[in-house]
């Protein structure tokens, strides 16, 4: 029954586009037991981790989805024919943190943070789903208030915004980077 | 734009003035708690005068900050009798700036070594064709996706011709008129159904301007009876007898 | 090098979205052996008979492909229909953004702004009760009329239907010249 179970699972997780929390697996799997369905998702994660498989199942934005090893990156590129990846822009990646750190957030203090106009890079990572519109804010002109997405998480494989270092594990981060040399360029 | 690779020294455009400040900061290894205004807003000035190494579209934003390292050093030179305690600093509204900033940056430097590594993770960005299941191409939306939508929408019918949503043009005129017609006929109006029979929004719009005036002009009275019950709109010398 | 190889072809296999041909996978893995290609091939479709898996690899279509077991059909149904249950699809998406920025408003009109007959999607958003029935119009044919429900307010964050971005924001965000490259989008 078990080992079924974990078939079973292994095909819901396998069918998903999003991660598939464990919450809509319970809420489908309502034949099964919870703590047998908890128990079986830790045995199909360690399979995965043992056997020699080309896929392996992740654990990102609070759910599972299957995602190809980082290893064989090359060999998927030739296969797709893609040169590399687009990566985030150093404005989009400062505006993500502000927003990450801050939220949930306006516009006007996103600029505050970053001391720079701030419009285009968030209208660009609306557009690509990495953060949402969450409401409005009960302050003067009433501006929108922003907030990192389900897709931010998966996009960095965090599993929550928890998994983020706290302000103050960035600080001592910050205090444990040694002084860069002279004139180094900035990052 | 020297692309030759003999060009060694790469000139990094700073995004925005904090950028720079911290730079400065690292490059002197000044204590960001206690910062020599003076050296650092004579730093700071030279290099905005080298306009190559500022991102130009920023250049407001650079020389705000300017200004702000101009005002907090005139008053640090400010004659006082006691020394500052650290709450009064002029310093302290930069230093908290420059500190958010910095765990920002940190923060950032994170989330591009994440990327990263997710970066060399595939996953599917659609499910095999051979699964498909009718409604495949349903999306999880957000506020975004539906505003989006909307704009979209609105969009695709400003192509299509203004005439169809602009059709008309509606004057206070006519529809005040149109009002007191009405009102000839019946005894009363009910506000709301009023309105829901104007056709467009802003038909609906003029009607309620319409609506304002001839009240304003005491022509004629809103009246509800008490909370919650309809409004109607009388002609005011009806209305005038029976009350 | 062998097992390499076998992983290397799962994750191919797991990443295309048409059936992978031996032609293509021969043509990408130029490093390796046409025998070898063949032979880790087999070895892949013998793992998963035999081991309880809950997807496997088929040969059809002219290609290789991973597919869910037939015998977890109803269990892939089942998830389909819950994760249906909270997606809209595009067209559902469009209707009710024309009805949340034209409320209140009747079927005849929201099919004349959208360019097409509306009548099944507005039953589905009926269904889903983000839209409700709030009377009937007095007009020709006393048309029903249609608002966003309370249930449109919670799925979408909202505190109150004014809390919906306006048409000036929406420009404000969506119509800004985008910058190019700067911030080009992840894939």
């Amino acid at each position: 029954m078990q080992n079924r179970l974990k078939e079973i699972i292994e095909s819901m997780i396998f069918i998903s586009l999003e991660p598939l929390t464990l919450e809509k697996m319970k809420s489908v799997l309502t034949d099964f037991d919870e703590k047998e369905i908890e128990q079986a998702i830790m045995e199909l994660l360690n399979t995965f981790t043992t056997n020699e498989r080309g896929i392996h199942i992740i654990q990102a934005a609070g759910g599972y989805f299957f995602s190809t090893k980082p290893e064989h990156d090359s060999w998927i590129k030739r296969l797709l024919k893609v040169e590399r990846k687009n990566r985030l822009s150093s404005a989009a990646l400062e505006t993500l943190s502000a927003i990450a750190y801050h939220q949930p957030t306006t516009l006007a203090e996103i600029s505050a943070f970053r001391g720079v106009d701030s419009t285009h890079t968030l209208k660009t990572l609306l557009q690509k789903r990495l953060v949402k519109i969450v409401g409005r804010k009960k302050s003067p002109g009433n501006p929108l208030i922003y907030r990192t997405s389900e897709k931010f998480l998966t996009y960095f494989g965090l599993n929550s915004i928890k998994d983020l270092p706290s302000p103050e594990e960035l600080s001592k981060i910050l205090e444990e980077e040694s002084v860069p040399e002279e004139d180094s360029p900035p990052q | 734009m020297d692309t030759s690779a003999n060009y060694q020294v790469k000139l990094e455009v700073f995004q925005g003035p904090l950028d720079l400040l911290l730079f400065l900061i690292r490059k002197k290894k000044i204590d960001i708690h206690d910062i020599p205004i003076a050296t650092i807003t004579r730093e700071y000035l030279e290099y905005l005068e080298q306009k190559q190494r500022i991102n130009l579209d920023r250049e407001a934003e650079f020389l705000l900050i300017a200004a702000l390292l101009i005002y907090i050093k005139s008053q640090m030179l400010l004659p006082r009798e006691k020394p500052l305690d650290e709450e009064k600093d002029p310093r302290q509204v930069l230093v908290n700036r420059l500190l958010d900033y910095q765990r920002i940056k940190a923060a950032s430097g994170l989330l591009k070594e994440k990327e990263e590594e997710e970066l060399q993770k595939w996953k599917r960005t659609a499910l095999p064709s051979i699964l498909k299941e009718d409604e495949m191409d349903s999306i999880e939306v957000s506020l975004f996706d539906l505003a989006e939508s909307f704009f979209a929408l609105m969009k695709r019918k400003e192509k299509e011709g203004i005439k169809t949503i602009k059709g008309k043009e509606f004057s206070l005129e006519d529809k005040m008129k149109e009002i007191l017609a009405l009102l000839e006929i019946d005894e009363f109006l009910d506000f709301l159904d009023y309105f829901n029979q104007q056709e467009s929004f802003e038909e609906a719009l003029v009607a309620f301007l319409s609506l304002l005036e001839l009240i304003k002009s005491r022509i004629v009275v809103a009246i509800q009876d008490t909370h919650f019950k309809p409004i109607k709109v009388w002609l005011r010398t009806q209305h005038g007898k029976g009350n």
